[in-house]
């Protein structure tokens, strides 16, 4: 790792409002009921404390972004001469993401494979990323719904981050992991932590030795690809599916999107926003053929799509860092862990069941 | 609590192979709160649980399920959304199998947390003299239960499933709650005009626009083709400015006024806690007191936005 | 166009073509004056009004809402306007709850015949809403989403593409 | 799309006080407007041709016209399209008139409220479709009801014009108040005579089917194909076998009935007929003045009818008939003067209504057209004609004119000075309101041939005074008190609208005024038709009428519905509900809201389905309100093109 800083745990708000002042600082904040990833607000603080309800993918794939506004121009003659004038609108707002979790973080890799795909680059998501830190809070005790271990990830994991921080007793340990971190952290006037370096890789060795043990899902795809056409077991799976978006939407992986032209008389703009495979409308075509009808279909998809078809594209890597959100937000606890799981034993025992 | 089970599970076994599916219980990833289970064979029937955090309403799938002969299991106020579909003639009385319960309140996960500390791991919850007592790997806690129960409990207008098939148990009176929490609806009703507006842009600013609400709610038959994602017609769009998000509330509330039997999904199911049933109570106050009606009762009776009286004798018109 | 700063506020107006829209025309043919604010939008019956466009027209920041028909048992289409009436008055109930002061919202009946009537109506019911003044807008920055996209640049617009002739688009 | 837009001046009306150039150069900058000019009269036919050229020119396949109120020339400009070959229906009118113009004096806001109405009219339009009308076949029969002097003519040229008629009536016998008139001004011919000849041809026209004493019970349907439900009441007489020998109403001991058709001067009995030329000629029993129906003992006239018809059992019976269209006659009735202290509210016996001097005044009367004072029988000398009674009057609700009272006033003052040479009338008027041919000369004579004395003032008081009345009143020509002596008072009492009026109108779906009377389409352009397709009025019911002008609106009734059924298939609006199989889940909430039962669910590949029934639906749009998931939509009134409006408003 490189450049290492630390503070002390009281002085982060301080740190971060003043880190508010040259870019925006998105940190996990309680409001209501949820936790989100919302703009630094020094009178409504942080708050730390276990997994944050919605992961902080916003920051790259905002819940709806404006691509362009247009605008359809007439001259003032009769019949008037008539144009259209389109006005695209790339963000340059340096952001700094503070407390996400290590499966957040690797979630934004996730992204990158789809949005910064070497000659397929998305201008408006490349944008953001360019300018976005990503300081990562390194876990210490895993929740009930937790399973980053079995998809390739782990409480320390640094895959997505910029800068990991790690709490050791009443301090945060900042570490530089990529280029952009260390730059950004270079910026900062904190002092050195060199020193504490080995007792934070101690301390997240420490957490990912006590982690529950649970079997691998890395090697689903092969099973998963084979159960295409096993209808009968994804209608099964998916009966008690409400066929909303909450997993979908929590998701730190999920990145479809849905491109509309709102348009205002003579005026318009085109937002890219959130969409979901769950959603009936998502495959719905213009002739009102539905290739994914049922419900059944699009679990189908969603499942298939983490642990098959994304890792069949990206080199095995699963779009899945099991963050966990899906099972503990699911108004119905669907649970994809034991999907997979039973996915793996089908054949084996086809009459089997446990209950998902 | 045991020998319920054990009782609901033998009327279940009886009942089995004259069904084509039966819609019960089962404990879940979530300790808290248990999941649906779908029952198609003998084998499935072991996984049924029946206990305080059986808290989901089943009724919403029954429509889905239109055209199979349908077995379920109910609490009291999941059979009013049953009534209501019934009614609407949404679902077949003939087709339908009700197994019904006593029901001595449903635990509210937040709240256990909250109070009781002991949120994961739990092993086991139940309700014996007015208490609410959890077991879990923290150890054992016994809340009160104005403070472990759900809102919906506190408005509980009948603990015994009707109608019903088959009733497990002895029947009896809903559970004795005192000094129901102060809803979102009170602490509206304490502030200004501005106040309310702003407040519902705050909450609303953190909707995802993840539709669960919607998509829990048993009385949402549009389902697929909710008018919230339609283009024709084209009632919100795609933004995710809350005034959007607010026109989607008001939209449900209106679709379901007058319907709505506060069972509670659309804000149980939410996945980031907001308080969305607050303008369907307040509906269902003002349909109390203009038609006198409240939904989910009668099967026979008709919504009243589906009717009308030539003189409305509680419709005060105004005189210009 | 808007309304005139200062002058007006934005009133809509839903009427049913038969009973309503004919008294507005009434008043009209007797020169009855009124105020300028109301623009109406004219409906086959009152129960063609779904109360969401209501709650829509609040959204985009309309002042003040009036639906008018038929008088009770005076429907052209017999019943719609009892439908209205009880559509209506659940949306009362629900304003509100919203935030929406119900005073900026109104529903009457007024005849093909009663001019006069819809003269007081539109006089009584616009000095009401000026007298509640413009209805709150909601704070752009409470979309998350305008934070992330503040300090936008923004590349220089294209010149204009596709000179039809007309808007055949 | 390309869209037209054209502001319409109006001449002044609405230049006067809106900038209409102003308006089209705003709506240039509408979407899809390629076109946008002001022009002098756009109905005007050099109006009409600018559009047309428009059309034509600039490729235009939609046009929006702001203007008058679309009540006014909605169709004339939709056919204006037709003419310039787009579809009639990709039009839409901004009323920037009664609803602009006229009503505000500001111009600025004005034309800022023009240019924001045709905003939306072009909003709108952008989302209208082409539509075709469909057809329906039509029931050629017309039901007309009221069998006064307007519906006896609208019956006679329907039945001549080769219609099936059936004409209802509320008396036992047809004629209506003209039939209570002794003669008629200004020709002072014998009101019967003209009358009961054309009453005769009604019972003898087999195109005619009677029904009296019978009233509209529930109208279903709408134009083409209504269904009527008529009561006939019973009479307790089998009209099939009664001859009218008049036997029964000579044996009937109960004579002190209080006679309806003599205005209760005088009495009759419990069983029969009203007048002797009645038609349908029938006796019919009045139940409450019938001892058998009362006290269930007499039976007289069981005992003398050599037809054996009188039937005690007999009850109401409903006959539904259906019919094309119907003819609304109902007429008038008479303002009750009691509500007038002044006037002794009822109290004198010789203070008498105008009416009840009519039949007096006949010689088929009760008084065989002898003028005798109801207190003594004596004849009268003297004789005061009040003018205005319940004519002209905010204080009691009256502010109209009844327009004919004036004239039958001098009418009667005429007559009696034929009936008694030596007698003087005095009229106390406000006015003189005597337009018409022959009219003011009519009442000339009346002053000066016939010594009819004119006071101009109305009447404080009426007090009796020995045997005879003091009346009191103020004449505002020679600015002094007048008391005149009289032996008799004759009110001319108003007209006001039908009893029931009101109910009527609300079966009928048609609308009323503050008064009752019905509204007409247009007050100039649609005198007899009513905004309800198939619906027509004659007579007083649309406001008080002397006979000629209720003979000429039965005649222009008439006409209408031959017009009408000179088709045999109406066009049907198009503007009418659809469903979008794919939206739809099928549960009904539309059916269970539409009030014309134009909705059935319907199988499609195993789903249930709605479906509209294109000729039952009316285009009220209850069912799009009440769908959920907006499946179905009212074409012209959908979802999107009303939120385009409502956006195009507010903009947020």
């Amino acid at each position: 790792m490189g450049a290492a800083r630390y503070m002390e745990k009281d002085a982060l708000p301080a740190w971060l409002e003043a880190v508010g002042k040259s870019r925006l600082v998105l940190a996990p904040r309680l409001q209501g009921k949820s936790t989100a990833f919302l703009p630094f607000d020094p009178s409504k603080g942080v708050s730390l404390k276990g997994l944050a309800t919605a992961s902080p993918k916003h920051a790259l794939i905002p819940r709806h972004e404006t691509l362009m506004e247009y605008q359809y121009t007439k001259t003032d003659q009769i019949p008037p001469r008539t144009g259209l004038e389109v006005r695209e609108l790339i963000p340059d707002q340096p952001v700094l993401v503070f407390g996400a979790r290590p499966c957040d973080a690797r979630g934004f890799t996730v992204l990158d494979r789809v949005y910064d795909a070497g000659a397929k680059r998305d201008i408006y998501y490349c944008a953001r990323r360019d300018k976005t830190v990503v300081a990562t809070l390194a876990c210490t005790e895993p929740a009930d719904t937790c399973f980053c271990t079995r998809v390739g990830g782990g409480p320390d994991d640094a895959t997505g981050s910029d800068i990991m921080v790690t709490e050791l007793d009443q301090r945060y340990i900042l570490e530089a992991v990529t280029p952009r971190g260390e730059a950004f952290l270079l910026e900062q006037q904190l002092p050195d932590a060199s020193e504490f370096a080995a007792k934070a890789q101690a301390c997240r060795d420490a957490v990912r030795a006590a982690m529950p043990e649970g079997e691998s899902l890395l090697d689903a795809p092969d099973k998963v690809e084979a159960l295409f056409n096993e209808m009968p077991f994804w209608d099964e799976i998916a009966a008690k599916c409400l066929s909303c978006g909450a997993c979908s939407y929590l998701c730190p992986t999920c990145y479809c999107f849905n491109i509309t032209d709102e348009p205002k008389g003579n005026k318009g703009v085109r937002v890219r926003s959130w969409d979901n495979c769950m959603s009936f409308q998502f495959t719905l075509e213009g002739s009102g053929h539905n290739p994914r009808a049922t419900k059944s279909h699009r679990m189908r998809n969603r499942v298939g799509h983490k642990f098959c078809y994304y890792p069949t594209l990206h080199g095995g890597a699963l779009s899945c860092v099991g963050c966990g959100r899906c099972i503990a937000h699911c108004p119905v606890s669907m649970d994809i862990r034991s999907i997979v799981s039973k996915a793996l034993v089908y054949e084996k025992a086809p009459k089997e069941h446990t209950n998902v | 609590m045991a020998s319920r089970l054990e009782e609901l599970k033998a009327a279940v076994r009886k009942a089995l192979p004259d069904l084509d599916v039966v819609i019960a219980w089962a404990a879940g990833p979530n300790s808290l709160e248990h999941t649906p289970l779908f029952i198609t064979s003998e084998a499935e029937i072991d996984l049924m649980t029946w206990d305080p955090r059986c808290s989901q309403n089943l009724a919403g799938y029954l429509p889905g399920l239109r055209g199979k002969k349908v077995g379920i299991v109910a609490k009291g106020c999941d059979a009013r959304s049953i009534t209501e579909l019934l009614q609407e003639k949404l679902i077949d009385r003939g087709q339908l199998t009700i197994f019904g319960l006593h029901c001595q309140g449903a635990a509210d996960p937040e709240k256990i947390r909250a109070v009781a500390g002991c949120g994961n791991e739990v092993e086991s919850a139940e309700i014996a003299d007015g208490k609410l007592t959890i077991v879990s790997r923290k150890g054992t806690c016994a809340i009160g239960l104005e403070n472990g129960l759900l809102a919906k409990c506190f408005r509980c207008t009948g603990a015994d499933a009707q109608p019903c098939d088959q009733f497990i148990g002895e029947h009896g009176a809903p559970p004795a709650l005192t000094d129901a929490p102060e809803t979102a609806l009170d602490r509206l009703e304490a502030m200004g005009m501005e106040e309310r507006f702003r407040f519902w842009e705050e909450q609303m600013s953190q909707c995802i626009r993840c539709y669960a609400c919607r998509s829990a709610c048993p009385l949402c038959v549009c389902q697929d083709h909710c008018a919230a994602q339609s283009r024709e017609p084209h009632w919100v769009d795609q933004t995710d400015h809350p005034r959007e998000k607010l026109m989607f509330q008001a939209m449900h509330a209106l679709h379901t006024a007058g319907r709505c039997t506060e069972c509670g999904e659309c804000e149980r199911a939410c996945p980031v806690g907001l308080p969305i049933m607050t303008m369907k109570l307040a509906l269902n106050r003002q349909i109390k007191t203009l038609f006198d009606y409240e939904a989910g009762i009668d099967p026979e009776k008709t919504p009243p936005l589906f009717q009308f009286r030539e003189t409305e004798e509680h419709i005060k018109e105004r005189k210009w | 166009m808007s309304v005139l700063e200062g002058k007006e506020l934005r009133i809509i107006g839903f009427l049913c073509n038969w009973c309503s829209y004919g008294g507005a025309d009434t008043a009209g043919v007797g020169r009855f004056a009124q105020p300028t604010d109301l623009r109406i939008i004219k409906l086959p019956c009152t129960g063609r009004i779904n109360p969401l466009f209501v709650v829509r027209a609040f959204l985009n920041g309309a002042d003040g809402v009036l639906v008018s028909g038929c008088h009770p048992r005076d429907c052209h289409y017999t019943e719609g306007n009892f439908y209205a009436r009880r559509r209506l008055e659940v949306l009362r109930a629900l304003l509100p709850v919203m935030g929406i002061d119900p005073a900026r919202f109104e529903y009457t009946w007024v005849s093909a015949s009663e001019g006069q009537r819809w003269r007081t109506v539109v006089e009584k019911f616009t000095e009401q809403v000026h007298g509640l003044g413009p209805i709150p807008a909601f704070n752009s920055g409470t979309c998350l989403d305008a934070c992330l996209s503040t300090a936008i640049s923004s590349a220089p617009a294209h010149a204009a593409i596709g000179e039809t002739h007309g808007l055949s688009t | 799309m390309n869209i037209g837009v054209f502001v319409c001046h109006c001449g002044s009306n609405i230049e006067g006080t809106v900038d209409t150039a102003a308006v089209a150069k705003a709506a240039m900058g509408y979407p899809e407007v390629v076109f946008a000019t002001d022009t002098m009269y756009a109905c005007s036919e050099p109006g009409q041709a600018g559009i047309i050229e428009a059309v034509r020119n600039y490729e235009l396949d939609g046009v929006v016209v702001a203007s008058c109120t679309p009540r006014m020339h909605e169709t004339t400009f939709r056919r204006t399209l037709e003419r310039a070959g787009l579809n009639r229906y990709m039009f839409e009118m901004a009323n920037i008139r009664e609803h602009v113009s006229w009503i505000g004096k500001d111009r600025a806001a004005n034309t800022n409220k023009a240019a924001e109405l045709v905003m939306i009219a072009v909003e709108k339009l952008r989302q209208n479709t082409e539509l075709t009308a469909g057809e329906f076949s039509i029931n050629k029969r017309v039901m007309i009801i009221g069998g006064g002097v307007a519906g006896i003519q609208a019956a006679l040229d329907c039945a001549d014009g080769g219609l099936e008629v059936v004409l209802v009536e509320r008396e036992p016998s047809i004629g209506g108040k003209m039939s209570k008139l002794d003669k008629t001004f200004p020709t002072v011919d014998c009101s019967s005579c003209i009358l009961g000849p054309r009453m005769v041809d009604i019972s003898q026209n087999p195109n005619i089917t009677l029904h009296t004493l019978s009233e509209v019970e529930s109208v279903d349907g709408f134009v083409g194909n209504f269904n009527v439900k008529v009561r006939r009441k019973a009479a307790y007489v089998d009209w099939t076998l009664c001859t009218g020998c008049g036997e029964c109403a000579a044996k009937c001991p109960s004579k002190k009935t209080p006679d309806r058709f003599n205005e209760f001067v005088g009495t009759t009995t419990a069983i029969n007929i009203p007048f002797p030329q009645a038609i349908p000629k029938k006796a019919s029993i009045n139940p409450a003045a019938c001892l058998m129906l009362t006290k269930g003992k007499c039976g007289a006239c069981v005992k003398v009818c050599p037809a054996g018809a009188i039937q005690f059992t007999q009850e109401d019976e409903i006959v539904t008939e259906e019919v094309g269209a119907i003819i609304v006659a109902t007429g008038y009735d008479l303002f009750d003067f009691t509500k007038y202290g002044e006037y002794g509210g009822g109290r004198y016996p010789d203070v008498i209504t105008s009416m009840q001097y009519e039949r007096l005044l006949s010689a088929s009367g009760p008084t065989e057209g002898h003028i005798k004072r109801p207190s003594d029988g004596k004849e009268p000398k003297d004789i005061v004609f009040i003018q205005c009674v319940g004519s002209r009057d905010k204080s009691i609700g009256r502010p109209y004119c009844s327009g004919f009272c004036c004239m039958y006033t001098a009418k009667q003052t005429i007559l009696t000075k034929d009936h008694i040479p030596d007698s003087q009338s005095y009229v106390f008027y406000m006015d003189i309101r005597s337009p018409g041919k022959g009219y003011d000369e009519f009442i000339r004579r009346a002053m000066e041939e016939y010594g009819a004395r004119y006071i101009r003032g109305r009447v404080s008081a009426i007090q009796p005074k020995g045997g005879r009345y003091l009346i009191k009143g103020v004449n505002t020509l020679m600015g002094d008190q007048v008391e005149i002596e009289a032996d008799l008072v004759v009110l001319a009492v108003g007209a006001e609208a039908s009893k029931g009026a009101p109910e009527l109108a609300e079966k009928l779906r048609i609308s009323y005024d503050s008064y009752g009377f019905y509204m007409e389409g247009h007050p100039k352009l649609k005198p007899v038709e009513t905004n309800t397709a198939g619906i027509y009025l004659a007579g007083s019911c649309q406001g008080p009428k002397d006979i000629p002008s209720s003979v000429a609106q039965g005649g222009a009734a008439a006409s209408k519905v031959l017009g009408l059924f000179s088709k045999d298939k109406l066009a049907s609006d198009p503007q009418i509900s659809s469903v979008t199989l794919q939206r739809c889940i099928g549960c009904a909430k539309c059916q269970s809201v539409c009030p014309f039962g134009a909705i059935e669910m319907t199988e499609f590949r195993g789903m249930t389905k709605a479906s509209v029934i294109a000729t039952v639906c009316q285009g009220c749009g209850n069912c799009t309100s009440a769908c959920p998931q907006g499946a179905i939509q009212l074409s012209h009134f959908t979802d999107n093109q009303i939120l385009a409006e409502v956006n195009a408003l507010c903009p947020y």
